[in-house]
């Protein structure tokens, strides 16, 4: 195991946001991105996924400091005011370091 | 007597269910598959109605519609900022939705005057997906102005190609261009089983009505009331055009209930990528808390009420 | 001949798939979708029979029917406990499971008799809801004794609010005051599709009765005999019930199939919650894994011989 | 004419919502769901139709066509290796897509014969069945000669035990052993509704293909002339084969659909396991992204065409 | 990008308790949840999410690192001996730490 | 909250894969695996999860060291080449460290 460290950046936001983020995400130079649907409850309340709209996506993005940082600032300048968001990062070991930028 | 409709009695269960906080959930996905077959059938069966006939007015009728979402949409920005001193986001993010129609309340109409078997107009489902538009783009201006960056292109794509839009105009040209005989062996997926799925839709429309009461509670009187009051203004305004447009009965009432209806879904996901800064509870307590239940159970009847009445009055203006 | 019922043999055919470790499964969305209707249908079918009649032995009956799921739990713990040697929480969850009953036996018994042209009780519907809930406290009781904390506050909603009661008793209760008139249009969903999808739900319980068999394996033989001597048992109660209360024969069966099915949705989750300490497994493989396919497959004509037998010995005995 | 049947007008709908990147998809569930009921109503028509006849030829007929199979792999990989000198490992994956067929484009073929009232052979989905597999070990072969571990275990396994086959050949059997009688109070859900489930999956094949294009357009022009000149290839073939089994008009057309048509769910998953160096997006490019509509738009009717014509030069031949 | 570490509490459980244990965790001071659905096997066999009652659900807490023990203790006592569950924690950098408690 | 440390090992690959992918895992000492459906993008382009096959799944080991370690390696060598797969590792506070081996 020819193992390095990366940053796995997860986004847990609105589905309604889901391709504007993705679009976001590949323009600031991450090389790939994970979706799992989610539901939840935070500042704005409820999020129970009823129907399409009204769930969250939960984002993972494994990308190398910068690109982290880049997405991370972004999604704060952008989103994080008026969508429901939270965002957090961790240190991961990966085995392919080129795959991730 | 309406009360015994068992598509209304199927959104009380789901109420009641919610309110009670039982389990009880449709899957997304079967939210979706339901919602997906109702469009479509809505759509198919006005594209063959109109195959059968000339649509001379329909263009005239298309415009005058948009100037009604326009112009409800207006009316209720009016309401929700000076009456309600609403925050202008939130004045015009609502405002679009009761601009906008509800395919649930448009469905149950549609149940409604077929029970009683009362035509309407043809053009019916057309008008619906036209109504989506407008107060959108309303709703967007009166939020933003003309100035600033206003993400058209986007929202745009994301009303034209929304999921509504497409199967309901989708199913509209594909009933035109097939016909009623070419349609025949889908009828029994599509139509047979319409009421049905309009029944097991209303049970989940119930469950999350119930879900909004809590909002409901947080945001207060003033959007009860306005929910309440703003479709009985919206339907008059729409048995007015219905009249001006010299349609039968059933379509001048129909008018009525779409005029009087709120959407929650295109609108809803518009809003959120336009006019973020707008809070999305209010328009869903509203328009899913306190219109939609109050359309379905007590607001149709009365629309229809009214339009007799109005006819009655002037025996049918028309061009 | 009644192997060739196609909704048998679609059980055997998920069966078949199932031990085969084949890729062959339903989306969790589309078993809920399915089960949701099958207790829609049940429910809506009963409460329109219901409206047709008079029912004053009902109060009486459901009392009666509830005592014997009391009895039937309790027959069950003694036999688990002291034959079965099981520990107290094991033997009193499996005894819940048994004295309850299973929506899927009664529908593949529906199914039966309609086939057959012969007649039950119109309140079937309500007995097979009101038979979930005794055995689960006497469960209850019988793990903890009166002396613990028993959340049964959380156990009520649970039973009462969970899905399977609200949906059959919500059914039950729209059949009853929409009438067959009104329900009309909306029977193609509801009705005639019944067996279709009763029989798309079998192939998913064939695939999860094949997952239970591993299982089964590891917990021996006294499981296995458990679960088709029970039945026998219960159904020989279930039908000495039916003729004390006076039924008709169709009936008189119908209440040894309740009677002989085991729980497999509202048990184990209550029991989850409230004997948290019993391995959810040993009830499972017992009721899916045994009782139900014994039941499907041989038990159902063996309760109606039996019925039929009794009736002769008797003539009906009833009050 | 053709264009005119709703079935393909839902398909270009797809099509057109995906293209232009609409926000419209089924949920994976629903697409479950759908592709389950017509792989079930697929077989159970043809076991209700097989039970009604003798077939004594059957044993040959399925060797014939397995044999048919193989020789249109072999012949699409000669194709894809040797003119369009595609990597050994991806010529051979989209040779076995090539090779066996598609439930789907069989489905809109039943549809086309349907409307027209022409017969063809009850043995035929068992046929469709058949011919998924021959075409898979051939590609394996292809791939990796015989000489390494070719995981054929594992392959058989996916195979015989996919979904596809389990519910086709299930449904087979489920409707030749309960015969037209016993099936009959399911045929609401298999039967009446087909048409109009076909239509919803043609619609998510419409938004599927579409999102083929992107690949399509960087793999470039070989792999659509690949697309389109192969299945009229495979026709042929699969004609000839009709007529020399002595097959009726409908049948010989079919069995020309059927050779025509390729694999989109059993091979990729085969080919993924076993010839995992192959590119998955390429066969799934060529053959849904070109050959799948190509087939269903125009092919067909060609089909049935160069079938009728082969029919008036030979008169039928057969054994 | 303004940071500061958090704890993520990672739970899998049945989908049994769900109801419950979202209450037990805005109880214990968690300012919101995510959960995804999902299925898997541990000491307790396999739970294939067949139909909704025998999957699991993953439920994700960011909070500070007395929440975390709170609701880790709380879980342990009251689940842990008869429920499948699995509970772990990993440290994270969040944004808008105000946000977590 | 009496925790030690182990590995947590996250793959995100092609939804063909699940039932040999499982069989490895086991058979490789995991006590245990936790499955979710995704979808996502990466080197092998969209993964949309229009259909179950064109899916991705995010499956979860909790391990010790050397298990993860030897998991990565067997699904380097097997698999990386050919499939859609991607795999990291971080370190997570467990409580019950005996049930995961
Ligand atoms: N403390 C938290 N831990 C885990 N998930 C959270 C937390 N806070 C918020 N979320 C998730 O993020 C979504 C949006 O959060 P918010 O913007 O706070 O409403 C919620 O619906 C939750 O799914
Ligand atoms: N070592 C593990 N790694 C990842 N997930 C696990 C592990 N052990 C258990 N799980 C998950 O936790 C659930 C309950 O675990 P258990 O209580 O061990 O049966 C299982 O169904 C798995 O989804
Ligand atoms: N940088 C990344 N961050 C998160 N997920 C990724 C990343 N790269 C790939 N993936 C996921 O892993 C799957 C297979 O990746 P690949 O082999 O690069 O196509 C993709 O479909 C994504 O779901
Ligand atoms: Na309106
Ligand atoms: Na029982
Ligand atoms: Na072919």
């Amino acid at each position: 195991m020819n193992s390095t460290t990366r940053k796995l950046l997860t986004v847990i936001t609105e589905s309604a946001l889901e391709r504007t983020l993705v679009e976001d995400i590949e323009r600031l130079g991450a090389h790939g991105y994970t979706i799992t649907d989610a539901r939840g409850k935070g500042h704005r309340g409820l999020r129970s996924a009823a129907w399409d709209e009204s769930g969250n996506i939960r984002i993972e993005v494994v990308c190398d400091d910068v690109t982290a940082r880049a997405i991370a600032d972004h999604l704060q300048a952008r989103y994080y005011e008026h969508y429901g968001m939270i965002l957090f990062v961790s240190e991961v070991a990966v085995l392919r370091p080129e795959k991730f930028g | 007597m309406t009360m015994l409709d068992p598509v209304l009695l199927f959104f009380l269960l789901g109420l009641t269910a919610g309110l009670l906080r039982s389990e009880l959930r449709l899957p997304a996905a079967v939210y979706d598959l339901i919602s997906m077959l109702l469009l479509l059938a809505i759509g198919l069966k006005g594209g063959v109605e109109l195959a059968k006939q000339p649509f001379s007015a329909l263009a005239w009728q298309t415009l005058a519609v948009m100037g009604m979402g326009s112009l409800l949409a207006l009316l209720a920005f009016g309401v929700l900022r000076f009456v309600g001193r609403l925050p202008r986001a939130d004045a015009a993010s609502i405002a679009a939705h009761y601009g906008s129609v509800s395919v649930a309340t448009y469905a149950v109409g549609v149940d409604y005057f077929t029970n009683r078997q009362i035509d309407f107009e043809a053009q019916m489902p057309l008008l619906l997906a036209v109504l989506e538009i407008p107060a959108i783009l309303v709703g967007i201006l009166l939020a933003r102005g003309l100035s600033r960056d206003m993400r058209l292109g986007v929202v745009a794509r994301e009303v034209f190609l929304g999921k509504g839009i497409v199967l309901l105009v989708g199913g509209l040209l594909i009933g035109w261009i097939a016909g009623p005989e070419e349609l025949a062996p889908i009828t029994p997926l599509f139509f047979d089983l319409f009421k049905g799925i309009l029944a097991l839709f209303l049970l989940e429309m119930g469950l999350i009505t119930a879900a909004q009461f809590g909002s409901l509670r947080r945001y207060g009187l003033f959007l009860v009331l306005f929910g309440i009051c703003m479709p009985l203004i919206s339907s008059t305004v729409g048995i007015a055009v219905g009249l001006g447009l010299g349609m039968s009965l059933g379509g001048t009432a129909m008018l009525g209930i779409l005029a009087a209806s709120a959407s929650y879904i295109a609108v809803p996901a518009a809003m959120r990528i336009s006019v973020p800064e707008a809070n999305p509870t209010l328009s869903l307590a509203a328009a899913l808390g306190v219109t939609f239940p109050f359309n379905v159970l007590v607001g149709i009847p009365i629309y229809h009420a009214m339009a007799t009445h109005a006819f009655e009055l002037t025996g049918g203006l028309g061009p």
